[in-house]
């Protein structure tokens, strides 16, 4: 492209990059590829964001195309309606998940129905990316999973990515979409590290769930930053001799539980796991369709280990709300012990 | 205790109404304006008969929609009466590239933008969320939730500047945005919000606020203690109050912070004083809460009767202008009636469509699940 | 009490009333009662509010207890927190559904945490009653079942009443609660009516279920508006020889699951109907729950009848998007073909 | 092209700041003023000497709580140095029954209202979410969502308001309210509502705004192009600025907001005109947006320092006053990481605590269900 952007022709196209890194290589393609892509949110400018996600943007694509808005997040989706009904593909940073509820009106009511009010004449392409979960020692809102009150929202799509591949190319495919996308990024795997092909093709469409680890015993679906956990747990039942189908649920809403359902039809048993408050979170969702498609594979009900139906607690307590290795593995007890 | 909420230092708001931009009396005498009039000296005869057109015809629209809910034919219907003077002063003001964002009570500005006075009713029937096309008239779809509208098109303003189409010089080229809203809606976080991104990005946008004195059944007072146009002042940008049943002022005033916006000084603000002289919608009963002697004393300004006024004493009409504009008037109702008892309900299963631009596979077993269901009904005799 | 409510005296123990005038009346208690209760809201005052709910209640009680308020629903709820702190009870009205979605900030971050962030030192009953739910022919915004987003809210209890009875007693027994409560009010079956003694002592207490009617091939779980319409499928199951149990859920946060818990034991079936979307509705809380419970009892996978996941659609074709009696029955039907 | 968000009319905020209102300069001079003179003429030698000692200790109390965050004892902390004068002139303002509603960086507020110190850090520390009891010291807890305590603290003004307690002349009773608030938070709907709320009820609330200059790295340009106290004049209420790091001005300016909101003449707003110093919080870099010159700059206007050089000029200390409270301060410090090292972590428990009043029993039944899995490590040997 033009000298605006001269950092990425420099870019080896393969790199080892953290979830930040990533999203922001995948930002940068972006504006890159489509000038009318533009950042805005608190902080999202000079500073880069307060994770640094969008590091180094203002600076190579100027103030108009990364804007610092005023502190006020109704504002900031409200004028991103506005913006994308003129043509421009904005892509708004919600600093941290608790401080997504002022921007709710504007979701909810605005940007989830202007497509289906008008009849489909107005589209709006709308990426709104909300850092998101706990285990970072944060203090109050700034720890939360909210992506319930989304995907129970008709007309957002709702995703979460848990490793840099995939943070790399679903935001990118976040921004193509016409829709409007809720991004959730894991942050407390902001820091995890992989080396991918920046230039090569996503590997799954953006609205598709991926088997993360295959096993015969047990199935785990799980998302986001308990992703990792869940691998990692699947680690730990292999050595006990026990094996388990790890899925990646990746999309929220629309979910794609093709994957789940015929691990199910095998292994007999489910477990959801995922940081948010157990009563209508996304977990229920899954039980309830699992159980309805796969209700004569069914060995045991469907097990939900999350955290617990409570205001996100104080860091120092963090460790007992959240899933953890050992919760999952209890998880997978109680399906097995049916 | 009773609480006293009176703002000892200002009073009551109507016993110090400010000034206000008026350039024509209710009685129809044109005041001169020594700035104003130099911004309407293009209006000829001929256009203050189209915007006496406008004004009738709007008029009319609203009226035939508000018999044909007492018909049963819409399942609402929210009139604009008495505030047409407003509307077709700002939207008269509007050059096609322009951009309108309104609530659900700006049938007039639809009207000067072109919009089909049947699109409208869709709506209120309840047979779709807004039928016309915002892309083709530049016109954006009714705004319910009170307020939003205000942010979309301060973002919008902010397009505007980021493709340049500002403060070229180039009339056809340069474009501003109107927000629309209620003096009720000032209240509302997201209009400030919206003052405060309009001023910081010094975006191409005029807060149009058509103070009808009325939120439902809560005065002015309940909003505000300080006339409306103030709060401009306090965000940093210009804010006037306008007479809002006098088309002249308000075409004049619109004009003035339309052309700011477009020459890329800014956001503005314009407190139409007006009233609404009917229910805030056909659900509303307004006897609950104000008194009949207040309508009257709004009747007398009358934003229709004052540009009759002014045409006939000074000669620029005759009766066949009149005989003609009712009987354009009866047609456009008669047609209006006759459309909207033709708009088809929508089928079941288009409630499935344009939830998204690309459905998901869940959501068109849905729309399946409901086809299957409904023909079962089919095969049967009808339903159980 | 004192000469400020002059109606309340001269009113008969027993009385017919539809669930608009049943509320009325349990505010009119409440109020007299304790001189704390407020009730704010816009247009509640001298109109009585769009549905007259709080009729006549500003002229006995004056303006510094029924307030009515700018237009701006976080500024409602926030007051409300502030007034609650002072020592007020609040009862925040919401004109519509879809219009609480302004103050959800307010009520998520701040209703719902206060007493959990003060470590139980102060404490909110705020009531914010929510008028909700379709089928009246109105515009976009006016038919909403928005119940889940506050029952996947830790800190905030929801119930929504179904009748004039449960209405008057409901309304009072919310508004004596110490913790806040979102009391939803079926807006479609505000006109019913009830002949009942206002001064008898409520059947139940606020958060239980009731069942209302009595049977034994399958369980049918609701609340609000479609109480009726499943006691109404109930009835034409009945002439074609099929015996429905009906559970009102009344509470929906906390559950109360007990009563369902034992009709599935007994019938294997489960049927759960509400007109908000079914992906993440209160419907998919109770399967997974119910799943959970009684995994070995359940003959048939909990069929959920809901509305569609769409955004609600105009009124012209909201019959097909509701639940209606014949899809209750189609529901049952689904159940029983397991 | 490049967006011109600059206001024409009016210009760079910063090029364009209004008189403030300021009685002591930073070198420490007295400087007379008609009227603020008269709202602290009963302020002794003592008293000064007596502010002097909060603006340290709370400063101390700050700067220790930073220090524990570098060791890891607590996961945050919001420094407010720079902003002790803004505080402590205000919070010395308030009588016992006032009531101020804090953001996250009143530590000096704090201090004021006889917060013990170590309550501060449980909500950093991440043990609680706010220690205190808001009902003893009538100073309420932190709030980290912008903005939303500004209604709260309107709300509770209108339970003022009703209660009977402002306007009766009696000093013991009459109740004002203060919110405090960033420059950030200016541009959120609910500090706009909060406006609004406050003047069309007349609450006795008074709006304090520090004006640190910075929402984390957003200069204020981002948030308004005017001085942000002017906000108040479009709602209808006073507005001032006043030199945020001179204690006297601030404690003069609340003083006549505070009887203003007491007597029932309603709100004010304060823009106290200060400088964050430190960054916004511990985790934040503020060397990435800002020069290290403009910090230079607002060294020189040291809240503290220009007291100390009043109180050394007059005469009105002694070295064993500062050597005094050195130590007070040192202890001060000392007993605070004595303390916070002592603070206990909470049980697992404990978080089902307190969600409800009335806890339901599915909730009951989440916290047995997780005793009963911490219960099956301590049967094994530990966690697997
Ligand atoms: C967020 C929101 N809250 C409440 C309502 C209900 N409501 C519809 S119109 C209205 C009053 C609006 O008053 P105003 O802004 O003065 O406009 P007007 O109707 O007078 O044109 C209210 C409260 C709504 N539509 N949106
Ligand atoms: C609703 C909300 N959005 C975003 C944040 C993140 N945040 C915390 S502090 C802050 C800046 C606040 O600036 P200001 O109001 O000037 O107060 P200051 O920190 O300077 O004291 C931001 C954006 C938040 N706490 N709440
Ligand atoms: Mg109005
Ligand atoms: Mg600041």
């Amino acid at each position: 492209m033009t000298d605006t952007t001269p950092a990425s022709a420099e870019k080896p196209a393969s790199a080892r990059l953290t979830v930040v890194k990533a999203i922001n290589a995948g930002l940068r393609r972006s504006m890159e590829n489509d000038d009318k892509v533009l950042v805005m949110g608190e902080d999202v400018g000079k500073l880069g964001g307060v994770f640094r996600v969008t590091d180094g943007l203002q600076k190579d694509f100027g103030e108009d195309r990364v804007i610092d808005t005023p502190l006020a997040e109704s504002g900031i989706i409200g004028t991103a309606v506005g913006l994308a009904l003129r043509g421009y593909r904005p892509v708004c940073e919600i600093q941290f998940d608790g401080f997504v509820f002022p921007g709710y009106d504007q979701i909810v009511t605005q940007v989830a129905k202007m497509h289906f009010r008008s009849g489909g004449r107005l589209r709006l392409p709308i990426v709104i990316r909300i850092p998101y979960g706990g285990g970072i020692g944060a203090v109050e809102h700034h720890s939360e999973s909210p992506e319930a009150y989304f995907a129970h929202t008709p007309g957002l799509k709702v995703v979460s990515c848990s490793n840099p591949v995939d943070a790399y190319w679903m935001i990118q495919q976040s921004i193509t979409t016409d829709d409007p996308v809720v991004f959730f990024e894991p942050k407390r795997r902001y820091y995890e590290k992989a080396e991918f092909d920046l230039d090569a093709e996503p590997e799954l469409p953006l609205h598709s769930s991926r088997v993360v680890n295959q096993g015969t015993d047990a199935t785990v679906a799980t998302y986001g930053p308990m992703v990792k956990t869940c691998m990692e747990a699947a680690a730990a039942a292999a050595e006990d001799g026990r094996s388990l189908d790890v899925i990646d649920l990746r999309t929220l809403s629309p979910l794609d539980l093709e994957p789940v359902y015929q691990s199910v039809r095998r292994t007999g048993r489910l477990v959801v796991v995922h940081e948010a408050q157990r009563t209508l979170g996304i977990g229920t969702e899954v039980a309830a369709r699992v159980t309805e498609e796969c209700f004569y594979s069914l060995e045991s009900p469907v097990i939900r280990v999350t955290g617990y139906d409570t205001p996100y607690p104080p860091a120092r307590v963090e460790d007992d709300y959240l899933p953890d290795l050992d919760r999952v593995l209890d998880g997978v007890d109680r399906a097995l012990s049916y | 205790m009773t609480v006293d909420t009176a703002a000892t230092s200002t009073g009551d708001p109507a016993a110090r109404e400010p000034e206000l931009v008026q350039l024509l009396t209710p009685e129809g005498q044109r005041v001169p304006h020594e700035y104003y009039d130099t911004l309407i000296e293009d209006i000829t005869a001929e256009d203050i008969r189209g915007l006496y057109r406008d004004l009738v015809l709007s008029r009319r629209i609203d009226s035939e929609a508000v018999a044909l809910q007492r018909q049963g034919e819409l399942g609402l219907w929210a009139s604009m009466l008495g505030q047409e003077a407003a509307q077709v002063g700002s939207g008269r003001a509007l050059r096609p590239q322009d951009h309108a964002f309104p609530t659900y009570r700006e049938h007039a500005v639809a009207w000067c933008r072109g919009v089909e006075a049947t699109q409208l009713l869709g709506l209120f029937r309840g047979v779709d969320q807004g039928s016309w096309d915002p892309r083709e008239n530049n016109f954006h779809l009714y705004t319910i939730v009170i307020g939003a509208q205000t942010l979309h098109a301060t973002g919008y303003a902010m397009g505007v500047q980021r493709d340049g189409a500002i403060g070229t010089g180039d009339p056809e080229r340069d474009t501003a945005v109107i927000a629309y809203f209620g003096d009720g809606a000032t209240s509302q976080g997201d209009v400030n919000e919206a003052f405060i991104w309009a001023s910081v990005n010094n975006a191409p946008v005029v807060f149009f606020c058509q103070n009808n004195q009325w939120a439902i059944s809560e005065p002015l007072e309940r909003q505000t203690r300080v006339p409306l146009y103030r709060r401009a002042h306090g965000f940093g940008f210009p804010g006037l109050r306008v007479d809002g049943n006098d088309v002249l002022a308000c075409l004049a005033v619109s004009r003035e912070a339309l052309q700011r916006a477009r020459d890329g000084e800014g956001p503005s603000l314009i407190e139409a004083f007006t009233y609404r002289m009917g229910a805030h919608t056909t659900t509303d009963d307004p006897t609950r809460y104000r008194l009949a002697a207040d309508l009257e004393h709004w009747r007398l300004k009358d934003p229709i009767e004052r540009v009759k006024a002014y045409l006939v004493r000074g000669d620029l009409v005759d009766q066949q202008f009149f005989d003609d504009l009712d009987a354009e008037s009866e047609e456009l109702a008669g047609n209006l009636r006759t459309a909207c008892r033709a708009l088809p309900d929508p089928e079941p299963t288009s409630i499935f469509e344009h939830v998204y631009v690309e459905p998901p596979p869940t959501l068109l077993a849905q729309r399946d699940e409901m086809a299957q269901y409904l023909d079962s009904f089919a095969e049967q005799e009808g339903p159980r």
